[in-house]
C-alpha cells in the first residue's frame, strides 16, 4: 500500500513535471479527430452519423499512444528492476502506474470529448451516454493498456507491436462504447451497453494487474 | 543507515543458470553471513552479472536453491527484495527529478526514514548536487546517487555490481568506508569486480570454475 | 503430467499418433469432399453455392478450436511451465491462422454471391478478423525478442489475455442482429437436413485430423530448431 | 554516398531481422480500420462516403506510430553519436533512413491499402486514384516524419509529442491526398490534387534532409 | 589497423563550454601532435567527458577555437568526423546484428577494409564471439566491441572516455598494447580516465584546474 501511494506519487509528479503531457493527448485527439474531418469532408449529415464512432476511435488511438511509456522509460533506465525489489507487490506496482495513466490521459480524454463530439455534430441527448461510457471505458483501456505495454517491454517494435496487440483486446470496449452513444442518438434507453462496459471494468480489474505482473517479472529476467 | 542487522545466511546450493537457451554456469555454490563479504571474479563474460542478477532474485534460475536462513527465497520473492540492496549496471535515477527527490522516492517506497537520505548523500559527496535533476549529472555522479540508494535503504544484503566503475578517488573511498561500516553492523556485501581491493577481508568466487562445468552439462542434456 | 512434459516422451507418442492422424485425414477428405462438393443436395434458397459451407463453416470452427487449443497449453506453459505445453502452442498458431483465414476467404467469395457484397462489417465477421489479428499478434510477439524464452512467455500470457474473444466470435450473432447466418448447431441439434450434415461433419473430421498431423510435423520442425539453437550458441561462445 | 548506402543496408537488414515489422504496420492500418469500422457501424452507404477519408486517416496514423522509433534507438545506443562522426554529411543520413523509413513501411501501405478500401467499398474507378495519391503522398509523409522524429530525440515525451508536431504538417497531404479519390469516385478528372501532392514531395525532399540533419546535430549536442 | 600517420597537430586554446546554462570549463588549453598522447583527469563532473565530446565536434563550445594542423575543425565537421574515432559511456552496438555485421557496418560508413575488422577482433579477443549476436554480450564484452570498432577504422585521432571500465585483466593489457602501437604509428590518444596507468608516457591534463576560472566566469557574465 506504502508502495502503491509512492509510485502513484512519483508518476503523478513526473507526469507534471513533464509538463503538457495531459494537453499532447487532448492535442492528439483533437488534432487526430480533425483530420478525419478534413479526410472525409465536410458534409455534416455524415458527421453526425459518425460522430460516436470517430470520438470513440480517437480516444482509443490516443490513449494506446501514451501506452508505450508506460514501463519502457522504467525499464530502461533500471528502475524496474528496483521496483521488482522494493518489496512491494508486483500487481500493486502495475495497478499503481495503470492508476497514474488513467488519471493522466484517461481524465484528459474525458474533459476533451464534447468538445470533439460537439465539432462532429453529436445530437445533443447523446452526451450524457458519450461521456458515461467513456468514464467507464477508459479505465478499462488503460488496464489492458497496462498488461500489453508490459509484455512488448524489451521488444523491438514496441509502438506497432502494442498497437497489433491491443486492437483486438480494445474492439469490446469499443464496440459498446459506441453502442451506448448510438442508443441514445437514436433515443433507445438501453442499459446492455453500460452494464457490458461495467462488466469489462471488473473484469480487467480483477485479472489485469495480475497478469500484467507476471509481464513484468518476465520483462526483468 | 548504520542499522545493525541481526545475524542471517544466504546461500545457493547448486546453482546454474540459463540464458538465451545456454547455461552460463552450473553447479555453482555460495554461503555468505552476517559481516561477510564475496567478491565475485572472472573474466568479461563469466556470468557475475548473472549471478547477481539470479541472487536477487530478478533472473530465472534453471536449477538449484536459493536460501535466506534456510528458507527457499523463492516462495517469497517481495521478502527477498525487501532486505537487499542491488545496484547494477543501470542507474535508475530519473532525469527529471532531483537527486533528492530520486532518493525520497525509494525511500517512500521501502518506508525508511528521510534523515537517511541526507546521512548518503553525504556519505557520497553528493550534498551540493542534492537540487540538481538527475539529467545533468555526469557519469559518476549519476552512479553515485544509485550507491546512494544502496546505504539508504536499510537492506542487510547489498549486491553490486562493479560498483567501483566511473567512481573518482573520492568517491571510491568513500565506497570502501561505507562497505566497511556496512559489514561491521552485520551486512553482508556481495560484489562483482575486476581487480580493485576495496574489501581485502572478503572472500572469493572465481565464476570461471562453473563455465567448464556449464558447458559439459550442457552436452549431456543435448544428448 | 511430468511424463508429458518430457519432450523425449511426447515425441515419441506424437510420432504414434501421426500416421493415423494423417491416414483418417486423408480418409475423411476423399470420402467427405465428393459427397460435400457432388452428391450432395443444393440449397432451396442458396443453389449450389451452399457447397462453399463445407469448407466455410469447418474452418471457422478450426478457427476457434485451435485457439482455444492455444490458450489452454499456454495456461499449461505459465503455470507448470512444461516447455512442450509452449511448443504446442506456437506451432498451432500459424496454423490457426491459416484456418481462421479460409474462413475468412471463402466467407468472402459466399457473400458475394449472397450479399452482393464481398465485405461487410458485421459483428461476427468483423469479430473473425480480430481473431486473425489476435493470431498475427500472437505471431509477431513471440517473434518479436531477441531472447526466444522472453518472447514464449510473453506470447503464451498474449494467447490467455486474447481468449476473452472466443466467446465474442461466437456469441456475436445472437448479440446484434446481423447478416450472418445464425448457429446451425442448437440445443435441438441440427437445423439443416441430414444430408448435409453427414457430409459436413465428414469435412470436420478431415480438418481437425489434418490439423493434428500438421501439428506432428510442426512440433519436431520446433524442437529441432530449438537444439540447432542451443548447438550454434554453444559452439560460437565456446569457439 | 558510400555512408548513404550503408547505412540504408543496415537498416533494410535491422526491419528484416526484426521480421515481420512490415506487417505490424500494415496490421495496425487494417485493424485500426476495422475498429473504426466497429465504431461506426455497418451502414455500408455511410462507409462508402467515408472510405477515402479513412483510408488516408489511417495510412497517416500507421506511419505515423511507426516513425518515433526511426531514430530514437541510434539515438540511445549511441549509435547516431557515431554516425555524426562518419565523415558522412548529416543530411545523407537522414536521407538513408528516411528512404529506408518508406521501403519499410509507405511500400506496406500501399500493398494494404486495396484491401481497406475494398471492406468500405471504394467504387472501383477509384482505385487508380487511391494509389497514385499514396505513392505521391507517403514519400512525403516519411520525409516531414524524419524531421519530427530528429526533432522530438531525447524529449520525454516522444510518442505523442511527435504526433502533435507532425499531425498539422500532415494535413496538406491528408487532404489532397483524399481530394483525389473523391474527384476520382465523382468522376471530377482533376490534375490539381496531383500536382500539389507532387509539388509538395519535391519541397519536403529538398528540405527535410537539411532541416533533419540540423535537428540530429541539436540532438547530439 | 596499423596505419601510419603522418605528422599533424590538434589544439584548442580558451575552450569554454556551457552545458544547460552552467559554465563547465573555461579558458582551457591543449596542444597534441601525432604519437602523443593526453589522459583527462578530474573528479567525477569536473567536465572530461564534455571535454571529449567537444573535441569529437558533438558538443557545442561557447567559446575558444579547436584546431587541426592550424585550421578551425568547425569549418568542416564532417572531415573532422572523419579523422577522429570516438568511444563514450554508450557502446552502439545494435543488439540484432553480430559482432561482425556491427563492426562490418562500420567498415562500410568508413570505408574501412574488412581485413582490418577480423585484426581488431583478433586484439581484443572477439574472434570466438564474432557470430554472436549483440544483445547476448557482457557489459564487458561489448565494450570491447566499441574498442575494437575504434582500433579498426583507421582514425588518427582516439577520442576515448573511460576506456578501461568493465573490462577484465586480458582486454586491460590489449588495450595498452593497441594503445602503444597506435601512438608508434602516428596516432593521437586523448582519453578520460580515473587512475589506471596504461600510458605512463601520456601528459596529463587536470579538467579540475578549468572549473575555478569557470565559476569566475559564470559569475562575472551574471552581474
Ligand atoms: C467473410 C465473411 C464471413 C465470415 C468471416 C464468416 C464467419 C463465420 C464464423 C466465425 C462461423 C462460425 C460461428 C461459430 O463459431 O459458431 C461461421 C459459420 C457459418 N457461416 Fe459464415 N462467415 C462469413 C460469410 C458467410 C456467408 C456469406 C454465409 C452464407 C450466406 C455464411 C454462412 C455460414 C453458416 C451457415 C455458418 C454455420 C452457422 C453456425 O454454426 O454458426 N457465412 N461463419
Ligand atoms: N545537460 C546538462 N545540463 C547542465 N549541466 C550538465 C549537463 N550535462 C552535464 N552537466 C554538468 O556538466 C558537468 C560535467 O559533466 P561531465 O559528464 O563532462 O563530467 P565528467 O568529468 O565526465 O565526470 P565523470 O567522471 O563522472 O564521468 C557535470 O558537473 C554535470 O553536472
Ligand atoms: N540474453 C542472453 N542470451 C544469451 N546469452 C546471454 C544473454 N545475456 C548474457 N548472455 C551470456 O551470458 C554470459 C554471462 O554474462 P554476464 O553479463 O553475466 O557476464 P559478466 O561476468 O557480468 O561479464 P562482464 O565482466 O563483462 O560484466 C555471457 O557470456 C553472455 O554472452
Ligand atoms: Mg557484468
Ligand atoms: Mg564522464
Amino acid at each position: 500500500m506504502r508502495s502503491f501511494a509512492a509510485i502513484l506519487r512519483r508518476d503523478l509528479m513526473l507526469a507534471v513535471r513533464n509538463q503538457g503531457e495531459m494537453l499532447m493527448v487532448v492535442g492528439f485527439f483533437a488534432i487526430a479527430a480533425t483530420l478525419f474531418a478534413f479526410g472525409v469532408g465536410p458534409e455534416a449529415n455524415v458527421q453526425s452519423r459518425m460522430s460516436s464512432g470517430v470520438v470513440w476511435t480517437m480516444a482509443l488511438l490516443a490513449a494506446l499512444l501514451s501506452l508505450e511509456r508506460m514501463f519502457a522509460l522504467d525499464f530502461e533506465d533500471g528502475t524496474l528492476d528496483q521496483l521488482m525489489l522494493s518489496g512491494a507487490e508486483p500487481a500493486a506496482v502495475v495497478l499503481a502506474k495503470t492508476l497514474a495513466h488513467w488519471l493522466t490521459t484517461g481524465v484528459a480524454l474525458l474533459i476533451a470529448a464534447p468538445a470533439v463530439a460537439l465539432s462532429f455534430q453529436l445530437p445533443s441527448q447523446a452526451y450524457g451516454a458519450l461521456m458515461l461510457s467513456l468514464l467507464l471505458g477508459t479505465p478499462t483501456l488503460s488496464l489492458l493498456g497496462a498488461v500489453g505495454a508490459a509484455l512488448v517491454l524489451g521488444s523491438r517494435r514496441g509502438g506497432v507491436l502494442l498497437s497489433l496487440l491491443l486492437l483486438p483486446l480494445y474492439s469490446p470496449v469499443l464496440i459498446f462504447g459506441a453502442a451506448a452513444v448510438e442508443g441514445a442518438i437514436l433515443g433507445i434507453a438501453t442499459t446492455t451497453p453500460y452494464a457490458v462496459l461495467g462488466g469489462l471494468l471488473i473484469l480487467a480489474l480483477t485479472l489485469c494487474p495480475w497478469a500484467g505482473a507476471v509481464a513484468l517479472r518476465h520483462a526483468v529476467e | 543507515m548504520d542499522h545493525v542487522f541481526a545475524a542471517a545466511a544466504f546461500a545457493g546450493t547448486d546453482l546454474s543458470c540459463r540464458r538465451g537457451g545456454r547455461l552460463v554456469f552450473a553447479g555453482l555454490n555460495f554461503g555468505i553471513n552476517s559481516g561477510e563479504a564475496l567478491v565475485l571474479r572472472g573474466p568479461n563474460g563469466s556470468g557475475k552479472t548473472t549471478l547477481l542478477r539470479l541472487m536477487a532474485g530478478l533472473a530465472r534460475k534453471s536449477s538449484g536453491v536459493l536460501t535466506w536462513d534456510g528458507a527457499d527465497v523463492h516462495d517469497d520473492l517481495p521478502l527477498h527484495g525487501s532486505r537487499l540492496a542491488f545496484a547494477g549496471h543501470l542507474d535508475a535515477v530519473k532525469p527529471a527529478l532531483s537527486v533528492r527527490e530520486n532518493l525520497a522516492f525509494w525511500a517512500d517506497v521501502r518506508g525508511s526514514s528521510l534523515t537517511d537520505i541526507d546521512k548518503a548523500l553525504k556519505a557520497f559527496s553528493l550534498s551540493h548536487l542534492a537540487d540538481l535533476p538527475g539529467r545533468v549529472l555526469s557519469a559518476g555522479q549519476r552512479h553515485r546517487v544509485a550507491l546512494a540508494r544502496v546505504a539508504m535503504n536499510g537492506a542487510q544484503l547489498w549486491l553490486l555490481d562493479e560498483p567501483t566503475n566511473t567512481l573518482d578517488d573520492a568517491a571510491l573511498s568513500a565506497l570502501q568506508g561505507v562497505l566497511q561500516r556496512h559489514l561491521q553492523n552485520g551486512g553482508m556485501v556481495v560484489m562483482a569486480s575486476h581487480g580493485d581491493t576495496l574489501l581485502p577481508q572478503a572472500k572469493t568466487l572465481d565464476v570461471r570454475a562453473f563455465i567448464a562445468k556449464a558447458r559439459t552439462a550442457d552436452l549431456e542434456s543435448a544428448a | 503430467m511430468h511424463k508429458f512434459a518430457n519432450p523425449t516422451f511426447f515425441m515419441k507418442i506424437a510420432n504414434a499418433v501421426f500416421p493415423w492422424a494423417a491416414g483418417l485425414s486423408v480418409l475423411c477428405f476423399i470420402v467427405g469432399l465428393p459427397i460435400a462438393l457432388v452428391t450432395s443436395p443444393p440449397d432451396y434458397q442458396q443453389g449450389e453455392t451452399v457447397r462453399i459451407m463445407y469448407v466455410h463453416v469447418p474452418a471457422a470452427w478450426m478457427g476457434s478450436m485451435v485457439y482455444a487449443v492455444m490458450a489452454a497449453s499456454s495456461a499449461v506453459y505459465l503455470i507448470w511451465r512444461h516447455t512442450v505445453a509452449h511448443i504446442i502452442a506456437r506451432a498451432s498458431a500459424p496454423i490457426g491462422a491459416m484456418f481462421t483465414g479460409l474462413c475468412l476467404v471463402t466467407g468472402m467469395l459466399w457473400g458475394e454471391p449472397m450479399w452482393g457484397t464481398w465485405w461487410v462489417w458485421d459483428a461476427r465477421l468483423t469479430s473473425m478478423l480480430i481473431l486473425f489479428f489476435l493470431y498475427l499478434g500472437y505471431i509477431a510477439l513471440g517473434d518479436a525478442f531477441e531472447d526466444q524464452e522472453r518472447g514464449d512467455r510473453a506470447a503464451a500470457l498474449l494467447a490467455l489475455v486474447g481468449s476473452v474473444n472466443l466467446p465474442i466470435v461466437h456469441f456475436s450473432v445472437e448479440w446484434w442482429n446481423t447478416l450472418h447466418q445464425s448457429s446451425i448447431l442448437s440445443m435441438q441439434g441440427f437445423s439443416i437436413s441430414t444430408e448435409m450434415v453427414v457430409p459436413l461433419l465428414l469435412m470436420v473430421g478431415a480438418f481437425q485430423f489434418y490439423y493434428v498431423a500438421v501439428l506432428v510435423i510442426r512440433l519436431r520442425a520446433e524442437l529441432l530448431a530449438a537444439k540447432i539453437r542451443t548447438a550454434r550458441f554453444n559452439l560460437a561462445a565456446t569457439g
